[in-house]
């Protein structure tokens, strides 16, 4: 699965994108973030405040238990703050 | 409706321009410039910087553009962001309306500056002499969308 | 404040920068145009008339801006409105003010319009294929004024 | 008592201003509307709808009960229209 971050989560993982293997146990957005979180302490910081937390699959926003598959591409990033 | 998502500077006599380009059955024209400011709560910002989601931007202010015209009879909508390094002065985003009367193009651009700033893919980043961070989102925010209903 | 009542045309853009000015601490810039609409009703317009009463009309408009800088807290504020004859197209009326917050810009330029609509010496008059006749006032303006209460 | 005239009723009377001297009885501003209404059909015309007439006494809008003297400057117009 192609992986984008934005924002703090891209500073604090350090990369604006990777390719994640999913384990056969990850179906939501969410279990995508539980596997992340084992990679490491900057990705247990990135996504240390889950309020603080959006995603979007394949250019769509969804809620973080929106269903996911190894073809798709997630981005995640904080909430917006344009305008 | 035209949507931009740049990092050049926009010009709004030029974008009114291009909405009126000479039509003559307009009858209000509402505009909305965000600038940078030169201070954030008590510090100086020096700069700031606008991160986006190149893929996402343009079609989620161009989806805000199409709420806003299901709801008031607009005659044109203009609706443009900037991204990358900006410094105090510079201007952000511009929204502009026009519409037949004068409620439906302030509703319309007042709605459009409400949805943009929760749902458009921008993330803005401050820089003070004590280093940078990122703008935290407000909740006042999230309520303003909310009382569109 | 900015206000005059003028024959002559306006620059939206040079009443901006009149504003801006270099500024660095404005947030928000709201803006509306108000413009001579060629058809009313099923009537096509010729040309619309607009007649005022100068000893009143600039200091009314500065009362709607004074009431409108003590609701909301305005960085800067501008109203310009024409007189005389004016033809399909013809720019009649500009508001433009400037807040750190959005929510002021867009409040306090929707309330100088709406109180304006009420209270500042303007009669229009319509020239159609049918001859010239006054613009009734509208009973929905008074309403859109008393619910700014 | 100078007296201003703006659109329709301006149109109606035929002047855009002119100077009355107020019988005794005169002292509201709807009293003087009804004196003028003495003058002529076209003075009845311009004041026919008394809801479509609004007053002005030394550039200040005022009621119609407002009183007033032959010093005041009186201006009587419809409901504006501009923006």
């Amino acid at each position: 699965m192609n992986i984008l971050y934005f924002a703090r989560i891209r500073e604090h993982i350090g990369k604006s994108s990777e390719e994640i293997t999913l384990p056969e146990r990850v179906t939501t957005v969410a279990d995508v973030i539980e596997h992340l979180e084992t990679l490491g302490d900057n990705y247990k910081n990135a996504f240390a405040e889950p309020d603080l937390l959006r995603a979007a699959v394949n250019d769509e926003y969804v809620p973080l238990d929106y269903n996911v598959s190894n073809t798709d591409e997630l981005a995640l990033f904080p909430p917006m703050t344009g305008g | 409706m035209r949507i931009s998502v740049q990092s050049d500077d926009f010009d709004i006599a030029a974008e009114i321009d291009l909405l009126k380009n000479k039509r003559t059955d307009l009858g209000a024209i509402a505009t909305f410039t965000g600038l940078v400011r030169d201070i954030h709560g008590e510090k100086d910002i020096k700069k700031m910087t606008l991160e986006h989601f190149p893929a996402m931007a343009e079609k989620e202010l161009a989806k805000i553009g199409t709420e806003a015209s299901d709801r008031w009879p607009l005659q044109g909508l203009t609706i443009i962001h900037r991204y990358g390094e900006l410094y105090p002065g510079d201007q952000i985003v511009l929204v502009i309306t026009t519409s037949h009367h004068r409620e439906a193009a302030f509703n319309a651009a007042q709605f459009i500056m409400d949805w943009l700033k929760t749902d458009a893919p921008f993330w803005k980043k401050e820089e003070t002499e004590d280093g940078t961070h990122w703008v935290d989102a407000k909740r006042d925010d999230d309520k303003k969308k909310d009382s569109w209903g």
